[in-house]
């Protein structure tokens, strides 16, 4: 089963990156942004029953080790077969 | 102002840390009940960590002055005269609680902390050293903790741009549920060119530089002054996050800002943010201060003046320019892209008064707030201490083979090698680094004179836990004496006490029986303290940290080539063992590591001799008699002498005699003070003899190095006989093993 | 010869450089800002190491794409020197003016230790002093040193010498252990075709006085300015 | 206009970073997972007339900068209104 966990910063934690970032891209001429934030992207293939347990098992993933509560939310989304080779394999 | 907002009580005050005589005392103090802003603002500066309360009359007791010193305590940080018209500044910080909370961010805010303390005096950070104490490495929640503080502090030191030139690392299972993260900076300014944090001027405007004003970690303050339990979780801010890149243009904006003669005065905004600087600010100055809460830079939404003032986001800075002058300081952070905002001015009455859009939200008088309430509560010698101490430790067994103790030694983690540490850090950038970690002090040169500074922190627990007067004097002592084995005469000492809750009598026994040893030590030693940092409450669910004085020490080399460093670095040289002779098992970390003991009494500590013992190292190196200098702390001479061996180019053996009539293991692995091992070149020895002679300190010949192993007799008993390459691997893997 | 010091948001190794080229080396020396496109004054510009931009989203990315680096095209062209250590190593292939990548070290940390160098091409102007084979000591300080290159670049690198320094032991051998950061067959510096164009993770500037870390690293600023004796002027104006 | 950008480390690169998280888990029990690599997310708000306006904006980022060409591939989704801010909102 394909998961993609995104993981981001708590929107009240200061984005260190995405500010930076931002200000870069405002200095090479895209100045049509209003916010940008950077976070993470985790993409697992894990064996399981079906999806509703796929989820499951990475959610567990999620509060015991991928994500700091502190300062991150994420969001698990099974996705469908064939999909994540797919991405993988560029646009 | 939102109608959400709390009724203030006693209750409420009580809930945000003061006590109820503290809230009657405010209400006297104003006349009147104060309004919900205002006493956020007293919860702040009146919390042990902004006031000292608990400790402020303890603190008097230390020598502060001296004739190199600038700037003693009460500033940013301390200044002493280094000659050639510089002065060195320097401080240490603790960052306990937030790295308990989040290690790498709470890490990482701690170097952030001290960084800003440092150039908000004008001086240019040189060096950062770092004194961690954590549980035992076996434990896989304490090598989380220990690898996140690492990263964090390596994250915001490396990408700022000052080398992290030292510290200490030790182990102890009173740290597993408070690690204590200190972290101590040094810099280079002009003697003539000091920034103080003050607001003189009547009608000079304050400005706000920096980061934008967040939620992140409101009531820091308070939280650093109250212990955990299990609901820490609960009560836990937003955490502060570091942005170390802009740090650093805040560092570059403030430097030229500063050479534009432009600005008054300057203030960190740390713990209790932008309450902590308008009230401090004049308070030094006897003025008063004006704000307009609204103009403050935000980053969220909705936040209220209680929430900005209160706020301790990161890398922001309070400063005062001098009227008619804000262009220049506009531009100036205009062009490193920082936020330079002026938010308000200084006033003639000696209130700090607050609007949000022209709506009064709090006045208050300046020096209500800045001078908080002083405690002298009751203290009492913890009962079972003196039975602890009566224990003697020569009532075990001796070991059998002391071969094999000596690599267990080496092998504990806290005495093992730190490069899994260091290696992490950029230990050289400003290319000034002579001497790198991993001797016994980090030497750095002054360029642009012919000088160098030797830094070294140091704190033993286990010792003060013993015997807190005396454990703190020798922690003195040891910084001090690390320092003289490089070379450097120590001129200044800034003192991070780690303790307990004070309001238990016998924590704050501890504390004022340390601060006593500390300024005994100091006194004897010529040694200003020029500032500090108390961290109390470092307990979980009533148990508290050793009581840990991390001790702080500068010394100044004359000539940075005439400096030593700890390795043998040739066959063939004499081994010498200056100093006393008083040594004991007593808290010493053979009688731990072997035995999971703590207990016993600590060798005797004469400051005299310590005195003389460190002018002789001093002068033994100025004079370039010795080849290589190493202080004996824990595990004793046996593991000084394993670490001479190992720790050079390359490995060089010895033979080593010692005088019998003591158990071996008393002998190799007892601790005490005033004890330096050196290593002479032949051609040196006559000089060196001389020069001893003249020092009138106790000293003799104990060997020689060469050789692939490190031999030691005690008396007529052959008492270790252990290949170098054994014991290299055990001090090289000893603390590494469990990180990786 | 006329050196500049490039300084970026976040660059820390600029003062050092400077302060080599000025005190050590005494060749003049200026601090040119990120912002700034004209370097018709200088000979050789030197890219120092550092945190530009606080190296978020990818060491050197934003910095591979300011005014001052845009330049460098063209100050090549006219036969201008180029030396990029650490983060201006990265700043370099970010840019495209080195082929490939630097990415996160292997060991996932950050490493601040001495290490050797094994020199395998002497055709640079920066290593026409040395010999192939010679091995100089030089500390690294970096969190993202892995250099990556495809194998048909790494093949064309081989093809056309671009590889200058290679991780290795004392003795000069190229081994796994020498290697601290997992760079693709130890390389710790490339080229550019013509040799010009200097980059490398090691920090010379931390290797130029018998104080502090040795004097390896002065080697290559006195092959580059050995080079222009020979020669006379280079710049083709 | 919501737009979120993917970046993945090209399938021929070795995702250490990846491998290690991938061992930690392990380490806390979970060893249902075949792969897991680890990427990352940059979320914006642009400015654009038109769903394929802001596409065709960030595609233009991601070449100038967000991604390296020689270590990355990227995808670009344009997210319906409000999906972001949900997100944002937590799982
Ligand atoms: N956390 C650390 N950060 C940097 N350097 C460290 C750290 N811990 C230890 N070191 C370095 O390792 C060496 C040995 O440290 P330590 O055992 O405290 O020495 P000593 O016994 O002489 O006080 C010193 O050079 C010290 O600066
Ligand atoms: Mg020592």
């Amino acid at each position: 089963m394909k998961v993609r966990v995104l993981i981001r910063l708590r929107s009240s934690i200061l984005d260190v990156q995405g500010s930076a970032v931002k200000r870069a891209l405002g200095g090479l001429g895209f100045d049509d942004l209003d916010d940008l934030r950077v976070g993470k992207m985790i993409e697992l293939e894990v064996r399981a029953a079906s999806p509703e347990a796929a989820r499951g098992r990475v959610d567990e993933m999620c509060r015991k080790l991928l994500a700091n509560p502190l300062l991150e939310d994420y969001t698990v989304e099974v996705l469908p077969a064939g999909d994540l080779a797919q991405a993988r394999a560029g646009r | 102002m939102t109608g959400a907002e709390p009724k203030v009580t006693v209750d409420l005050a009580r809930a945000l840390g003061l006590t109820g005589e503290e809230y009657d005392r405010i209400v006297k103090r104003l006349g009147r009940e104060p309004s919900y802003t205002e006493l956020g603002l007293f919860s702040a500066l009146w919390s042990e960590h902004c006031a000292y309360k608990h400790s402020r009359v303890f603190l008097r007791r230390l020598p502060q002055t001296g004739p190199r010193v600038l700037q003693g305590p009460g500033e940013n940080a301390g200044a002493v005269d280094i000659g050639d018209g510089w002065a060195v500044v320097f401080k240490i910080e603790s960052h306990n609680h937030p790295s308990f909370i989040e290690p790498f961010q709470g890490a990482a805010t701690g170097v952030g902390g001290i960084l800003r303390d440092i150039f908000t005096m004008g001086a240019r950070p040189i060096a950062i050293l770092d004194s961690l104490r954590f549980g035992d490495p076996d434990d896989p929640k304490t090598r989380k903790l220990i690898e996140g503080v690492v990263s964090g502090i390596s994250w915001y030191g490396n990408c700022f741009g000052c080398p992290t030139v030292g510290g200490e690392m030790a182990f102890a299972p009173e740290y597993a549920g408070n690690p204590l993260v200190n972290v101590l900076c040094v810099g280079l300014v002009r003697a003539d060119e000091i920034f103080r944090a003050r607001a003189a001027g009547v009608g000079n405007p304050v400005f706000y530089v920096g980061n934008k004003t967040g939620r992140d970690g409101i009531h820091g303050a308070t939280m650093a002054s109250a212990t955990f339990d299990e609901h820490a979780e609960e009560r836990r801010p937003t955490v502060q996050v570091g942005d170390p890149f802009t740090e650093k243009l805040l560092l570059e904006a403030c430097l030229e800002a500063m050479r534009t003669g432009a600005i008054v005065g300057i203030q960190d905004m740390g713990a209790a943010g932008l309450a902590c600087c308008t009230s401090e600010m004049p308070a030094r100055s006897g003025t008063g201060m004006e704000v307009e809460i609204s103009r403050v830079p935000q980053r969220e939404w909705g936040m209220t003046p209680y929430e900005i003032l209160l706020s301790e986001s990161q890398e922001r800075m309070l400063l005062v320019a001098a009227r008619g002058r804000e262009e220049e300081i506009r531009r100036v952070f205009a062009k490193w892209e920082l936020d330079a905002v002026q938010i308000g001015q200084v006033t003639e009455a000696d209130e700090l008064v607050v609007r949000e859009r022209d709506e009064v939200v709090a006045r208050v008088p300046v020096a209500a707030l800045a001078d908080g309430p002083r405690y002298e509560k009751p203290t009492t010698e913890p009962a079972d201490l003196a039975g602890l101490r009566a224990f003697d430790p020569l009532s075990l067994a001796e070991p059998r083979d002391l071969g094999a103790t000596l690599a267990t030694l080496l092998g504990a983690p806290t005495i093992a090698s730190k490069e899994w540490t260091f290696r992490q850090y950029d230990q050289q950038v400003g290319i000034n680094t002579l001497v790198l970690p991993g001797s016994d002090a980090a030497v750095l040169r002054v360029k642009g004179t012919r000088r160098a500074l030797a830094v070294k922190t140091d704190g033993n627990g286990r010792q003060v836990f013993l015997d807190p007067r005396r454990g703190a004097a020798m922690a003195v002592c040891e910084a001090a004496r690390n320092v003289s084995c490089a070379g450097g005469r120590p001129i200044g000492v800034t003192d991070c006490l780690n303790f307990g809750s004070p309001e238990r009598p016998e924590i704050l026994w501890q504390f004022a029986e340390a601060i006593d040893g500390i300024a005994e030590a100091c006194r004897h030693l010529d040694l200003p303290v020029v500032g500090g940092n108390v961290s109390f409450y470092n307990e979980t669910s009533g148990q508290a940290v050793l009581p840990t004085p991390v001790i702080g020490v500068v010394g100044l080399l004359e000539d940075a080539a005439r400096h030593s460093t700890q390795g043998f670095k040739a066959a063939g040289h004499r081994v010498a063992l200056l100093g006393g002779e008083a040594v004991s098992l007593g808290g010493s970390e053979y009688l731990w590591t072997l035995h999971r003991r703590l207990a016993g009494a600590l060798a005797p500590l004469d400051l005299e001799l310590e005195r003389r013992v460190q002018a002789a190292v001093q002068n033994a190196v100025e004079a370039g008699l010795v080849a290589s200098a190493h202080d004996c702390a824990e595990g004793g001479i046996a593991v000084a002498l394993a670490e001479c061996c190992v720790t050079g180019r390359q490995r060089v053996g010895a033979q080593i005699a010692l005088p019998g009539g003591i158990r071996g293991d008393l002998a190799l692995f007892g601790e005490g003070p005033s004890r330096i091992v050196v290593s002479v070149e032949p051609a040196r020895v006559r000089a060196f003899e001389a020069l001893m002679a003249e020092s009138a300190i106790p000293w003799r010949w104990i060997g020689a190095t060469g050789g692939e192993r490190l031999r030691m007799a005690v008396g007529e008993a052959d008492a270790i006989d252990a290949p170098l390459e054994r014991l290299e691997s055990a001090w090289r893997s000893g603390f590494e093993r469990h990180m990786a | 010869m006329r050196f500049a010091v490039v300084v970026f948001p976040g660059t820390w190794s600029d003062c050092d450089f400077h302060y080599v080229i000025s005190e050590v080396l005494h060749q003049p020396v200026k601090y040119v800002w990120h912002r700034e496109r004209s370097l018709d004054d200088v000979d050789c510009v030197i890219l120092p190491g550092g945190f530009s931009y606080g190296d978020y989203l990818r060491a050197g990315a934003v910095a591979g794409r300011s005014p001052v680096v845009e330049s460098l095209g063209g100050f090549v062209e006219r036969g201008g020197y180029v030396l990029g250590s650490c983060n201006g190593f990265q700043i370099l292939c970010e840019a495209g003016l080195l082929p490939g990548a630097l990415m996160r070290n292997e060991c996932l940390q950050y490493r601040c230790q001495s290490t050797h160098l094994v020199v395998e091409q002497v055709e640079t102007p920066f290593t026409r002093g040395l010999r192939r084979g010679q091995v100089l000591t030089m500390p690294i300080s970096h969190g993202e040193g892995k250099y990556h290159a495809d194998p048909e670049t790494l093949a064309l690198l081989r093809k056309r010498n671009q590889i200058v320094f290679r991780y290795a032991t004392a003795e000069g051998a190229v081994t796994r252990a020498a290697n601290p950061n997992g760079s693709v067959e130890n390389i710790a510096g490339v080229a550019s075709p013509e040799g010009t164009v200097l980059g490398l993770m090691p920090h010379p500037e931390r290797a130029a006085e018998a104080a502090i870390g040795g004097t390896d690293g002065l080697l290559l600023f006195q092959s580059l300015l050995g080079t222009l004796v020979e020669d006379g002027s280079f710049l083709k104006r």
